[in-house]
């Protein structure tokens, strides 16, 4: 069997580069997505513990289940909160978002 | 080593690089449209990795939810915020390196952790006969997670009108 | 007897009481105010000598048996502390001069203050207001059963020396204009002046007195002079010196102030700015006699004192007394002033009768401190008529030409008057009689007196050895008596004798009655004052002082309780120079004429310039004490305000600094509400911290980021 | 139950407060007699729990009920020697302030009246509190009255704001250090009872502590003196404030701070107080001597009481070092102990009586001229004689005249002092020269003697707003008389007062060890 | 557990939800009218009132330990029951805050929401099932209702944030606050796989249990799970380092929504921190302790350093709040489970959160009152306030004072315990440096207080404040008085919450 190690770096690889989108991507979809990437990270860690830790009971993948609708849910409000943005300030940079500092 | 496991490593490394790599993709390129489709093609990498962790279940959603609804949603997002986007500008902001360097620090960190650690993984017997049934899953849901689920499905109504209040264009 | 005992109390409430009524009530009625003053002290003096009378005919002498009363005053601690009245015989010889002296001298002033003339003082009723207070201070004082009700009397008079010494120190420029400006600022500055030397001393005294209770439990003289009590203060030390030394010498401070002696004796000169009559209650009755008195009367702790350590308290007060003798005489000699002249007479008398004490010629120096009064109060009045003749004198030719003219003539200069003999001949006569008596002509009372002093220093010599104290003692008294003698010639010189050397003494005229009737009373007694301690050898009369006062403090050997006979070598030394001095002094004065260089000048050349400038001790004393202390006061203010309160956080400040080199301390922002250095360094430090919020969300998502991994990298390297 | 006088000393102004905020802004009058009358219920009955006060009973009229049962804390209130004087000064000078603003605060009544029974009601429980929280209640509830008549009712050209939160925060960077020592003596001896804490002797077992609490309540008690160097906030609060806040700051405020000196951090650590006396000392030294020679290089006349504040309370820091100095020694000097002490207690009596008078002569002058410079004055005592017999007799009992109050208590700290540690009392009377040096030198001479002219005056007379007689007008008067009362009467007679101090500080000294 | 008790258990949360709910459809039906918009207020209202009674209600039932509410079918349906939430002092307390929180803040929005936003049934909705997901988050004892009950709450938040979707501040703030909550959840939700990971359970007891029993390099991951739970958790706080989203998210929302931002997710995030820390990892309390300590000090710090700078009220209350949170971490980190003693650290907290409650609330109403008519909240708008509303102007400086923690306020309570704490358990140097911000802090609390009254306004009118503002603005004004002045009641409440968590676990 694939020890278990190696799901969790790659988890959490995939959470680095999903970090990795967050902090350096400009348009905020794209830090979006590095959210998402994060979450699937998160999930794949869940879903490997269960299978190697509690392979009987279910806790990790209804906990990944969880996770993923409220991905869903967070998505949904993220996009809108962008199209908002995007409606109010004719961009969805997310570096330029700066008039509120200090 | 059984020849079955030896397909799964190589499935495993198949998927690793399909996942590992799609994720790159979203992250280096400049192109939002591509990075949309290499997030699907991650996402993808994950249903396949599920697979292989036995929880079929959990792939079908991984593939409904995360490719179906999310990564779609996000494609039409970009579609209708797009042109703004300058191309030929970076799509990274000014702190890309120091980013870069953290992200690949904790990433080090964690996986010195993750692999010093003796996980306390589950007997060769439990290991050889998972849990896998989905009624089974279904019982947990409406069961002892009755509350969570409940919750879950508030938050989503919650989460809907809160993106129709949000994004509905204002009447004038 | 115990009748008029019991009546001491209001000797001293009565004199009180027409103050406050004064102040209070009747001051509008200047002649009402002045009547109660008069009548007050009028009242203190007839309980006053019913005291004398009784406490010479009871016999009662010695401090145990004396008559007492006293009242729990202070809960202090564990015990608590009586404060009474006491008489004896001291006090009582005090109280024989002292309310008598005072009575002349307010019935002096209703005519000094020219009670119902046109120019009448508008402060009249202020002026007996304040003098009367100034009677019940020093009859209290005398009084006093202990040092701290004594101490507050003392007190009392310093109070009143200051508003008497700047009774015009203030004006209304629109309807004041029988005080002139320069005479505000000097009245000012001379209140001023005396009421903060004499603290100095009274800060000495209060020193003193506290330690005196600290150790002994209490401050009633009763109870402090026991000889056990005194030895017990004699056995403990404080800075290396016998408790009783110490004490000694810080309440002989005190009486150094009061009594003017060197070197605090700046203010009493300057004193003469008061009223005429106020520099004869200070020079006479009060002021200056209390620091005589007070050394009188704590005597068993000065003979204790000396007795105990190495270093004698006594010779220190005999040679204070014996510099201020002659240096005082010195000076008078080179002043132009009528009253200054007297005034450092007085401080020389006053060093006469410390040296007394000093020696332990105990009986002498009271006798000296009675006679004085008598005399001096008698000089002072006359001096206030010489200048109250001239000064109308000045009016009336001012009132002639019809313009205020020459406006710098002072009144008191003696180089102006001349020829007054004429004009006013009462006050020349008694002012005579004055003047024999201070310089010590037989048989005026200031001879007897005097003379005592001197012979009470040469007999000790004679008993102590070629070089010892009392030698100089004598030498600086003998040699006092001839400087005073020459002052006083010259005074009488310039101002009786010759021809007016200005219109106003031309026009001078003798001053009204109710001025000149206490001028002969004064007269009388300065030439029977004597009377009252003739030398031993004289028989049925002699040593009458002696067998009165001399057993008042039956504590040691010291104290020369017997009165000596007359010594044939120190009087007749004494009478030569006193008659040689003043008839020299009065031949080459008396034709003095405006403009001249004088005789003395002309002498002693630079030595008199020293003398006229007073040894430049104001000057001295300006750039020693004042003028650094002021400075220390600004230093001090601008420390305040410059330091302290701006370097009330010291660290932040530093902060700042280390913000301002970073260069991101942005200095457009000081908000002006911060509040000092802290406000601004926690500002600043704040404002370099917010630089952080750079309203960028992935900047933000790094921190956490960041924090993360510092986190984990920290928990892994340990 | 006896009759709760303490309790409602301190409550009767808080329910006046309270019914001046519902009365309409605009009955002004209305207002400035009602809070003038509802002071005087604090001040009679405080003359009432004096006369039937015990000389020697210990704390008397203890009001108790539990407050917070799970806190332990207590509403704990009750009297002792050392308080009945200073319950009785702080209403005395409310009353009197109260009158006197009746007359001359013409803006913003409704606010300054209710403020002021508010700072009122603080200021009494701090001296009646017998228990932490109470008292720490109390000391913070006074405060912010304080701050808002500082800097609403100051003088616009003093800075009154800076001035305002300068007091707020000196004031509260003390009091936050000392409820943390409250804290950690309360964790160690199980009580806030400020009456039983020192038989437990708080922190014992650990001296580090102990020596940190210790000066942690001392930074507090010795900013509010003020010692010097805390003392910078004073001047500024002085010259800013109106003048009755003037008065109650100078007469009480300062008082809270010599008072908790006495009631609780001299008995919660004599043997530390002990052994820092010689530090505590210097300090005294420093603040009288410092406070006096600032004082006289002063200009204005706010600022010149001021500092002499700093310089008066030093002399009540020496008397209490005096009595700090020799615990735990042999019992002879109990006696020079409780003197000291006695001197400390009456000196803030006297200086509040004083220094509070001083300051309404002060509004006296300011009122008509809207200045305190010194040198726009002069030859005033022509013009205005009784204010100049007033203002001397105040100026005098501040110098330390005998026969006037501030001699009794300078003399008991001497006395005191000069029997326990003589070094420092003998450089201590320096002070006592240096101020009738600034007082003669600088308020009388410049403001009273010398020239009177008429174009000095009209240039800084203000007649348009001020409608009483030139000379002091009957209602300033009257301010006055009761202070001149007490300062007469403790200068000539003192024993009816110190007979009720020297009992407790007697009892308070035994007490300790 | 029977079905009737298990929605009894969960009555004010069902409550909730109902009422929220039933303004969604009212809203619907009524739209457009304002007068009956206008009582959906009072619907709403009258919701939170009914939650507050049903809080009441179930308060007895609470036991020692906690009650776990937990819905059991029968044998054979799912595996072991695995209760999602308890019932205990502290669920119960935090419910209470919850509803008093809902109750300030529904009443105070009522202007500020009539003027300002669209959908303003949905307002009050989307207010009330935030509020019910604090509810749902201080009861839960899992990883898997944890993390769902604060996303509910993020994202209820992020809507509330953005809702003035026609303000450019407005949307700025929610989607700042939308990335970094979903950074800072994802964070935390990778720190919860590892503790599942480790310890194979997901109930926080569960997790204490296995952590005591299993292999040492175990505990290696707890460390890291750590932290990335503090950071999730730290945002909702809002503490220092991860508070950055705070200001500008305070800044840009809906003055009612900066009042709810303010203290509901510090709330929620305070109720997880202390159930998480105290029920999962007791065992680690010394180095949670230590952590805390730092970041108490760190926090309260770099909030009332930057607070000097703000000239925005709503702002420098978003940093002022930092620092409270900051003195509230203070009672954690000196969590001292001393059964005689008065203060055991978490009493602390909770009571000092209690007075915060009612004090910034009240401090907030107050700025929306002043920002109705001014049209903003920068310092100059509170010029002469205690002329043009006195009783606004007096409130706030009493507000503010407890935010200083000046006697007699609750303020004062509040850090008399937690520096009590902090004491007791010898952390001088803690309980110094948070006296001393106290001080610091009076810079910037003056900032406000000097226009208000010292200062002269240019438009001298008179506020109107409307009677539900006023009753608002009094309520809280009477319930920080009354903490310090009648302060048993709340001490035993704050203490009672706390013992019961304490006893089950130390």
């Amino acid at each position: 069997m694939i020890p278990l190690y190696w799901w969790l770096i790659v988890a959490a690889a995939l959470f680095c580069i999903g970090l990795y989108a967050v902090l350096s991507r400009k348009n905020a979809i794209a830090v979006l997505m590095g959210i998402e990437l994060m979450l699937n990270a998160v999930n794949l860690n869940l879903v490997a513990f269960w299978r190697y830790i509690t392979p009987q009971a279910l806790t990790g993948q209804v906990f990944a289940i969880f996770v993923i609708t409220v991905a869903a849910a967070e998505a949904a409000v993220g996009l809108a909160i962008f199209i908002s943005v995007y409606r109010m300030h004719g961009s969805i940079n997310v570096e330029k978002l700066d008039t509120m500092r200090w | 080593m059984p020849a079955d496991q030896i397909v799964r490593y190589i499935v495993f490394l198949i998927l690793t690089v399909m996942t590992l790599g799609g994720a790159l993709g979203v992250v280096v390129s400049r192109n939002l449209f591509h990075s949309a489709l290499f997030l699907v093609l991650s996402f993808a990498g994950v249903v396949g990795y599920y697979v292989l962790l036995d929880a079929g279940f959990l792939a079908a959603v991984q593939l409904l939810i995360y490719i179906g609804a999310i990564a779609i949603l996000i494609l039409f997002a970009v579609m209708l915020t797009r042109g703004l986007m300058d191309k030929r500008q970076s799509q990274h902001n000014q702190q890309w390196l120091i980013a870069a360097l953290v992200a690949l620090l904790i990433f080090v960190v964690l996986a010195v952790v993750l692999w010093q650690v003796e996980w306390p993984v589950a007997s060769e017997q439990a290991l050889a006969s998972p849990n896998v049934s989905v009624s089974q899953l279904g019982q947990e849901l409406l069961g002892p997670y009755v509350i969570p689920f409940e919750v879950a499905s508030v938050l989503l109504l919650v989460a809907l009108i809160g993106a129709v209040i949000l994004a509905r264009e204002t009447e004038s | 007897m115990d009748f008029f005992f019991n009546l001491a109390p209001l000797a001293i409430l009565v004199p009180l009481l027409m103050f406050a009524a004064i102040i209070l009530f009747t001051h509008p009625n200047n002649r009402l105010s002045s009547s109660l003053a008069i009548g007050g002290i009028a009242f203190s003096t007839i309980i006053s000598w019913g005291i004398v009378l009784a406490t010479i005919l009871s016999g009662e002498h010695i401090w145990e048996e004396t008559w007492q009363i006293s009242i729990p005053w202070l809960p202090a601690g564990t015990s608590v502390l009586w404060i009474g009245l006491e008489v004896d015989s001291l006090t009582a010889a005090m109280l024989f001069m002292v309310p008598f002296v005072c009575m002349l001298i307010f019935i002096y002033s209703q005519g000094y203050m020219n009670l119902g003339k046109p120019n009448q003082d508008p402060r009249y009723s202020r002026f007996f207001a304040y003098i009367s207070l100034f009677a019940a201070g020093m009859i209290g004082l005398v009084l006093s059963g202990s040092l701290l009700l004594l101490f507050i009397f003392w007190e009392l008079m310093g109070l009143c020396s200051y508003l008497l010494i700047g009774f015009w120190s203030f004006r209304d420029r629109d309807t004041e204009d029988h005080i002139d400006e320069a005479q505000v600022k000097r009245a000012r500055a001379a209140a001023l002046k005396a009421f903060l030397t004499t603290r100095i001393g009274d800060v000495l005294l209060f020193s003193g007195m506290v330690l005196l209770w600290a150790y002994t439990g209490t401050l009633n003289f009763s109870e402090i002079f026991q000889p056990e009590v005194l030895e017990h203060l004699a056995e403990i030390t404080i800075w290396g010196l016998p408790a009783a030394t110490v004490i000694a010498l810080l309440v002989f401070g005190g009486a150094v102030g009061k009594s003017a002696q060197f070197p605090l004796h700046v203010w009493l000169p300057d004193a003469m700015e008061g009223p005429t009559p106020v520099s004869a209650l200070i020079h006479a009755a009060t002021m200056v006699a209390a620091g005589v008195y007070l050394v009188a009367r704590t005597y068993p702790l000065f003979v204790a004192g000396s007795v105990a350590g190495d270093g004698s308290v006594l010779a220190v007060v005999a040679v204070i007394g014996a510099i201020t003798a002659f240096f005082g005489a010195t000076i008078g000699l080179a002043q132009n002033d009528i009253k200054r002249v007297l005034a450092y007479s007085t401080i020389s008398q006053l060093g006469y009768m410390m040296m007394a004490l000093g020696i332990g010629a105990y009986v002498a120096a009271v006798f000296h401190l009675l006679t004085h009064a008598f005399f001096k109060a008698l000089l002072f009045l006359g001096s206030g008529s010489v200048i109250h003749g001239v000064e109308h004198g000045h009016h009336e030719i001012a009132h002639h030409s019809d313009h205020h003219g020459d406006d710098d003539f002072n009144p008191n200069d003696m180089k102006t008057m001349g020829g007054l003999r004429h004009r006013m001949p009462r006050t020349f006569w008694t002012y005579i009689i004055g003047t024999l008596a201070l310089v010590g002509w037989l048989p005026f009372a200031g001879f007897w007196s005097k003379d005592e002093i001197l012979g009470e220093a040469f007999h000790l010599w004679r008993e102590g050895g070629t070089f010892s104290l009392p030698l100089w003692v004598w030498l600086a008294g003998t040699l006092g008596a001839l400087i005073t003698a020459l002052y006083m010639g010259r005074q009488i010189g310039l101002v009786f004798w010759g021809e007016p050397r200005h219109g106003a003494a031309e026009h001078a005229h003798e001053s009204p009655h109710s001025m000149t009737t206490p001028l002969i009373v004064l007269a009388i007694f300065a030439v029977i004052g004597g009377l009252a301690n003739l030398p031993s050898n004289v028989p049925l009369v002699g040593g009458e002082l002696h067998h009165f006062i001399g057993e008042v403090h039956e504590v040691s050997e010291v104290v020369h309780s017997e009165a000596l006979a007359l010594n044939a070598i120190v009087a007749g030394l004494s009478t030569v120079l006193a008659v040689g001095g003043l008839i020299f002094g009065w031949a080459i004065y008396r034709n003095y004429r405006v403009g001249e260089v004088e005789p003395f000048q002309r002498w002693l050349g630079p030595v008199f310039t020293l003398l006229k400038n007073k040894y430049y001790v104001d000057e001295l004393y300006r750039a020693v004490f004042i003028r650094p202390t002021v400075w220390l006061a600004d230093i001090s203010f601008r420390f305040d305000t410059g330091v302290i309160d701006y370097l009330v956080n010291l660290v932040g400040r530093v902060t700042r600094v280390v913000a301002d080199f970073g260069g991101v301390f942005d200095a457009k922002v000081i908000d002006s509400t911060l509040v000092d250095g802290t406000g601004k360094v926690t500002n600043s430090f704040g404002g370099w911290l917010r630089q952080t919020q750079t309203g960028r969300v992935q900047n933000y998502v790094l921190v956490i980021a960041v924090t993360v991994l510092l986190l984990l990298g920290l928990y892994l390297y340990l | 139950m006896n009759f709760p006088f303490l309790t409602l000393i301190i409550f009767i102004p808080l329910v006046g407060a309270i019914i001046i905020a519902l009365i309409p802004r605009n009955r002004e009058r209305e207002i400035k007699w009602f809070s003038v009358i509802v002071s005087l219920f604090p001040l009679v009955l405080s003359i009432v729990v004096w006369v039937l006060f015990k000389v020697g009973g210990g704390m008397q009229f203890v009001d108790e009920a539990l407050w917070i049962p799970t806190l332990d804390v207590y509403y704990r209130v009750g009297v002792d020697g050392i308080s009945v004087p200073m319950v009785f000064l702080t209403t005395l000078l409310t009353t009197l302030s109260l009158f006197y603003s009746a007359y001359t605060i013409k803006v913003r009544v409704k606010e300054f009246f209710a403020l002021f029974l508010l700072l009122e009601m603080g200021m009494i429980g701090v001296f009646l509190a017998l228990d932490l929280v109470l008292f720490y209640f109390f000391w913070e509830i006074g405060l912010v009255p304080m701050f808002l008549l500082i800097g609403i009712w100051g003088q616009p050209k003093d800075r009154p704001q800076y001035s305002a939160i300068k007091f707020f925060l000196y004031t509260l960077v003390g009091s936050v250090a000392m409820l943390l020592a409250f804290i950690g003596i309360y964790l160690t001896s199980g009580t806030w009872n400020i009456l039983e804490i020192p038989l437990v002797g708080p922190l014992a077992d650990n001296p580090a502590l102990a020596v940190a609490a210790f000066w942690a309540i001392f930074l507090a008690f010795a900013i509010k003196v003020p010692m010097w160097p805390f003392h910078t906030w004073l001047p500024d609060a002085h010259t800013a404030a109106p003048t009755a806040g003037s008065v109650i700051l100078a007469g009480v405020l300062l008082k809270l701070g010599g008072y908790g000196f006495i009631r609780i951090l001299l008995p919660f650590f004599p043997v530390l107080f002990k052994q820092f006396a010689p530090f505590i000392g210097i300090i005294a030294l420093i603040s009288m001597i410092y406070g006096a020679l600032v004082s006289m290089a002063q200009w204005d006349l706010k600022r010149l009481i001021a500092y002499s504040s700093v310089s008066h309370m030093g002399f009540f820091t020496l008397g209490l070092v005096a009595a700090s100095a020799t615990l735990n020694t042999a019992e002879p000097v109990l006696n020079s102990r409780a003197i000291a002490l006695d001197g400390a207690v009456l000196q803030m009596f006297n200086h509040g009586i004083i220094t509070g008078g001083l300051f309404f002569l002060v509004g006296v002058i300011y009122e008509r001229t809207h200045t305190c410079d010194l040198k726009a004055f002069g030859g005033l005592s022509a013009k205005l004689p009784v204010y100049y017999g007033v203002m001397l007799m105040t100026a005098l009992a501040s110098l330390g005249l005998p026969g006037l109050a501030g001699f009794i208590s300078e003399f008991m700290v001497f006395r005191g002092a000069f029997a326990i540690m003589p070094t420092y009392a003998i450089i201590g009377v320096i002070a006592i020269v240096l101020g009738a040096a600034y007082i003669l030198w600088k308020i009388i001479q410049y403001i009273f003697l010398g020239e009177f002219s008429k174009e000095k005056w009209s240039a800084i007379f203000d007649p348009e707003h001020w409608h009483f007689s030139l000379d002091m007008a009957r209602f300033e008067i009257v301010t006055m008389v009761p202070l001149l009362f007490f300062m007469l009467l403790v200068g000539i007679y003192p024993a009816p007062i110190l007979n009720v101090i020297n009992a407790a500080s007697t009892a308070l000294l035994s007490g300790l060890l | 557990m029977t079905l009737n008790r298990f929605l009894i258990l969960l009555l004010p949360e069902i409550t909730l939800t109902v009422v929220a709910f039933l303004v969604f459809i009212l809203d619907l039906i009524i739209g457009g009218d304002e007068v009956r918009e206008r009582r959906l207020q009072w619907f709403a209202f009258l919701g939170v009132l009914l939650a507050l009674v049903a809080t009441i209600l179930i308060w007895p039932l609470a036991e020692a330990g906690g009650l776990p509410v937990a819905f059991d079918v029968g044998p054979g349906f799912g595996g072991d029951v695995v209760p999602m939430m308890t019932l205990d002092g502290l669920a119960l307390f935090f419910k209470l805050i919850t509803v008093l929180m809902l109750a300030i803040i529904i009443l105070s929005a009522g202007e500020y929401v009539k003027v300002h936003t669209p959908f303003r049934g949905e307002f009050y909705a989307f207010v009330l099932l935030a509020g019910l997901s604090i509810m749902l988050a201080s009861a839960a004892t899992n990883l898997v209702m944890i993390y769902l009950s604060i996303e509910f709450l993020s994202i209820t938040s992020y809507v509330l944030t953005g809702y003035l979707r026609d303000d450019v501040r407005s949307t700025e703030a929610a989607i700042k606050y939308f990335i970094y909550g979903a950074a800072a959840s994802a964070v935390m939700l990778y720190g919860f796989s590892l503790l599942y990971g480790a310890t194979g359970a997901t109930g926080l007891v569960e997790i204490a249990t296995a952590l005591a029993t299993g292999s040492v390099t175990l505990r290696w991951l707890v460390f890291p799970a750590l932290v990335m739970v503090l950071a999730g958790l730290g945002f909702k706080i809002a503490l220092v380092p991860f508070h950055q989203w705070s200001p500008d998210a305070y800044e840009g929302a809906p003055t009612p929504v900066t009042a709810f931002l303010s203290v509901g997710p510090k709330a929620a995030g305070f109720a997880v921190l202390i159930r998480f820390l105290i029920v999962a990892l007791p065992a680690f309390q010394v180095n949670w302790s230590a952590m805390l300590a730092g970041v108490a000090i760190l926090t309260m710090s770099l909030g009332n350093l930057i607070a000097l700078w703000q000239t925005n009220v709503k702002r420098m209350l978003a940093y002022s709040s930092i620092a409270q949170a900051g003195y509230m971490l203070i009672g954690l980190a000196a969590l001292a489970p001393l059964a005689e003693s008065w203060t055991n650290g978490l009493n602390a907290l909770l009571l000092y959160l209690f007075a915060y409650l009612f004090t910034n609330l009240g401090a907030f109403a107050v700025v929306i009152a002043v920002e109705d008519r001014t049209g903003s909240a920068n310092l100059p708008d509170f010029s002469g306030l205690i002329r043009r509303s006195p009783f606004l102007a007096v409130s706030m400086l009493v507000f503010l004072l407890s935010l200083i923690g000046i006697p007699p306020t609750g303020g004062f309570m509040g850090k008399l315990f937690v520096f009590g704490a902090a004491v007791q358990r010898q952390m001088i140097l803690l309980a110094v440096i948070g006296v001393l911000n106290s001080v610091i802090s009076v810079y910037y609390y003056y900032k406000i207080m000097r226009p208000m009254l010292f200062e002269r306004a240019d438009d001298a009118e008179p506020i109107r404040v409307t009677p539900s503002m006023r009753l608002v603005v009094g309520f809280s004004l009477a319930m920080v008085l009354a903490i310090a002045i009648y302060a048993e009641p709340f001490i035993r409440l704050a203490t009672e919450s706390a013992q019961l968590l304490l006893a089950a676990r130390f």
